[in-house]
């Protein structure tokens, strides 16, 4: 579809981190149906690294592109350079995202860092 | 790659036929219906013949019907046109919840300005309740505006019970037929209505004309002031090539219309039964019976539209989805919403419109490899997952 | 019999280029620019790179181009549009006597709701008095439109010092450069004006398109609600076919304008001088020097235009007139009027216009059939009769 | 001419009966310039029958042919007969006139009527 960017297109027909883990160490889910998109996020934390990602999104092409891309950013990643993703970085990752795609579609981060922190407010519980 | 087009309801093919009485006037018949010599000649003539096919259509007197450049327009001379002239004393302005927004948005600029918008709504088949529609009319009522058939949802309203609710409230009713004219027999002396619209492209004409047609005695204020044309009505340089093509697929439309509705209706049932049987969690929107041969509308569960037509569109198939993502507004479908679809249903809604070039073989290849998709999707979902778990 | 064709104000054949680029929206890229799939991409895409010809040849930005159906739509879009979303606090909107019945009568129907419309005349050659012009701007004044040129007679007003007098007292100015654009270079930025409108048969592009560009900032209320077509300024399917043939005209006369324009005007050169030399009592109307390079139109005494029409049809040449009789309206042209011209000498208007597929052969053979024309009816014309007596 | 019959087309490309009659014994003018239409028609009288019409004629192609159409019919007429020729039957003759041309160009009827009133007020003078 043109108004996708080929590296949008290519996360979107096949994403990478599809799933949910099994007694994840960190769930985070934004948005709602009723808007159009919502993102689940879940991780798995090994000596303060990501070392596993997976998500289940609802939402448009956009959003699962993104999902896909985070998920791929964030994998490996230390605690605090996840939580430095920001929305722009993943849009420039994915080579551009239509301008009214931006805000809706976008919430990739947002879920991942939701996801790290209940991780750390459940770490900080125990 | 097999390619599948299904969504005639954004656009179709021109025929053959359409296609051919259009080129002479992009090439030598070249003139303006306005001129005295050959050249306008030729133009005024291809015109008024194609006022007459038209005509013919829905049963109108040439005259009595205004070239536009397109359905909204139509709408849009129709709902101000009418409000304008109106010599009745009420501010009302009364519509459907299913109504094109080419409809509804002129309704809520006069609201803007003053008028007062009752709004009627419809089942969950999309049929317009007529109980609410009658005790909405009275004398306070300038205009009732509803449209012949959704072509969404594919419901076709009674019109010829509406017309004589109005009929007896003495309120003036116009019907947008855009959808609907072409596919369905349309007679407006039957149906008892006093202003219709309709358009080119939704019936296998080009794009780029549309007409209205308004009762002789119905007072219209013009949209585009300007010169004499169409009688003064609707100013501007015709279009003439886009008129001509109207004029053809009208004609076209009355000779074929029982042999393609019969066709489609063949093709959109396979896929209405042929569907449901393949994937749960999928329902049909509109009305079973009351429904334009063309369409077969749905909406699937637990995904969202965007993700499906993008799929689709991979595998050679075009369709369109009345989701807020596939929006360009980014808003899902007002006609879904007020079919009382929750919005998170309507975000899976999916459209399949037929046309006359499509064959069982699409309806196969729609049967084989839509199913996949929304496995696919649905293996994505967060809401199939919570579903499946809540199922256990 | 040879066929001269002289009326390309009217309408005009369309380039073999255009014409080509057309073609494939009529057959295989039929899709619908707002759909998502390959059909409504190419479709989309053809959309915006014709936005971006059609910006290029006023050095416009293409997101400020609305399409619309034709130059009365732009006309009507501007003149209404721009006054609903005015927030100046005055009620006066400002034309001239020349302007288009597209502006004239948009700026007439405010006038019957309420708004005040002060006319500002023109001299014997067409131009607006820039005196009165700007005594009639102050703060009441919500809009001024005047014309960039006219076609009828040709004449090319001082937009820029027009411009300038609207900037000095913050009235938001529109231009009608529909008989202009493509014939003469235009630069929106130079000019300084805020909208223009432009239409597709021109400049020798189809019909069924036109565009206002507007300036961005510049509030507008759309005349045509529907969908969010053209960023919601616009609603209703785009006649994409159209648009691409108006963005292929566009880019043409870019690329040729500074040849075709030396070429008509030698065409319209040869006749403004050569009739004249066979035929007493005819003038030239418009200015002489500020002048469409397509335009020789006259006034011929005492006899009148239609008849004129009819005989040349007849030797197989094609031409106007601004006379009642030739009008459908049955009104003389308000134009000649304006230029003081009186309505006995008005009747006997006549409108060469030439387009690039004219040649020398075509003035020659106009040199040699129009004289006797007229001939034939002065000796028909009460008025000649008594002219001689008188002259003795 | 589209707009036009062919007997419309036929008279005004071959009028009959242009010009002045020299001592005419009635002549009638009507219409105006500045309406688009004019037309002036000059008769000679003998024994109480138009031996001669003729007429000049400022005006669209209808009113030429109209023109036209009524010397032809007048001519030979007795004047209680050609009194009362009416502009409907002229337009008959013509094979119609397009509607709106049917009240500005259709004058030729009241011209001759005009002629043959002026011969009859100076013949009740002399
Ligand atoms: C100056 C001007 N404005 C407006 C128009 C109207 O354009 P259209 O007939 O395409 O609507 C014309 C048409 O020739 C024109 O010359
Ligand atoms: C019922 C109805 N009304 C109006 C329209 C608008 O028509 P257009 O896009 O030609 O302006 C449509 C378009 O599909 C329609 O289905």
């Amino acid at each position: 579809m043109a108004i996708y960017s080929d590296t949008v297109m290519e996360h979107f027909t096949n994403p990478r981190n599809v799933g949910e883990i099994e007694n994840a160490d960190g769930v985070g889910e934004v948005g709602n149906p009723v808007c159009g998109d919502m993102m689940t996020f879940y991780i798995k934390v090994d000596d303060g690294r990501l070392s596993d990602v997976k998500f289940k999104t609802f939402g448009c092409g956009a959003a699962i592109a993104v999902s896909s891309m985070v998920s791929e950013m964030a994998k490996g990643k230390t605690i605090e350079e996840a939580l430095k993703i920001s929305r722009n970085d993943v849009a420039e990752e994915l080579g551009g995202l239509p301008t009214q795609k931006m805000h809706c579609s976008n919430l990739g981060a947002d879920a991942l860092h939701k996801a790290i922190e209940d991780y750390l407010s459940k770490k900080g519980q125990s | 790659m097999r390619a599948v087009y299904l969504d005639h309801y954004a656009a179709s093919p021109l025929p053959e036929e359409v296609q051919e009485s259009m080129l002479p006037f992009l090439a030598g018949s070249f003139g303006n219906p306005s001129s005295l010599h050959r050249w306008g000649d030729d133009a005024k003539t291809a015109v008024e013949e194609s006022r007459e096919k038209v005509a013919a259509l829905i049963g109108a007197n040439p005259e009595e019907i205004i070239f536009t450049s397109n359905g909204t327009e139509a709408n849009n001379l129709a709902i101000k046109g009418m409000i304008a002239g109106s010599r009745r004393k009420g501010k009302h302005i009364v519509i459907s919840g299913i109504e094109h927004f080419s409809v509804m948005n002129p309704a809520k600029s006069l609201e803007k300005q003053g008028y007062d918008l009752v709004t009627v709504p419809a089942d969950e088949y999309g049929v317009v309740d007529l109980d609410e529609l009658a005790a909405a009319l009275d004398d306070e009522t300038a205009l009732l505006s509803i449209m012949t058939a959704n072509g969404e949802i594919g419901t076709i309203q009674p019109i010829r019970e509406i017309a004589a609710i109005a009929m007896e409230k003495g309120v003036p009713f116009h019907t947008d037929a855009i959808a609907a004219a072409g596919h369905i027999p349309i007679d407006i002396a039957a149906l008892g209505v006093q202003a219709m619209s309709i358009a080119s492209d939704g019936m296998y004409g080009p794009k780029g004309a549309g007409a209205l047609w308004i009762k002789k005695g119905i007072r219209l204020i013009p949209l585009l002031d300007g010169g004499v044309q169409e009688g003064g009505r609707r100013g501007g340089t015709e279009n003439v090539a886009a008129i001509v093509g109207m004029g053809t697929a009208a004609q076209l439309a009355r000779e074929r219309m029982g042999e393609r509705s019969e066709y489609l209706r063949g093709l959109r049932d396979a896929l209405i039964v042929g569907l449901p049987d393949r994937l749960e969690h999928i329902n049909l929107t509109g009305h079973l019976k009351q429904r334009l041969p063309w369409n077969a509308s749905f909406v699937v569960e637990f995904i969202e539209g965007e993700g499906m037509l993008l799929f689709l569109d991979a595998q050679g198939v075009a369709v369109s989805s009345g989701s807020a993502c596939t929006s360009r507004a980014l808003k899902g479908s007002h006609v879904l919403a007020a079919c009382g679809i929750p919005p998170e249903r309507a975000q899976g809604s999916i459209l399949f419109s037929f046309g006359p070039e499509n064959n069982m073989e699409d309806v196969e290849y729609v049967l084989d490899v839509f199913p996949p998709i929304v496995e696919r999707l649905r293996q994505m979902s967060p809401l199939y997952a919570k579903f499946m778990k809540e199922r256990g």
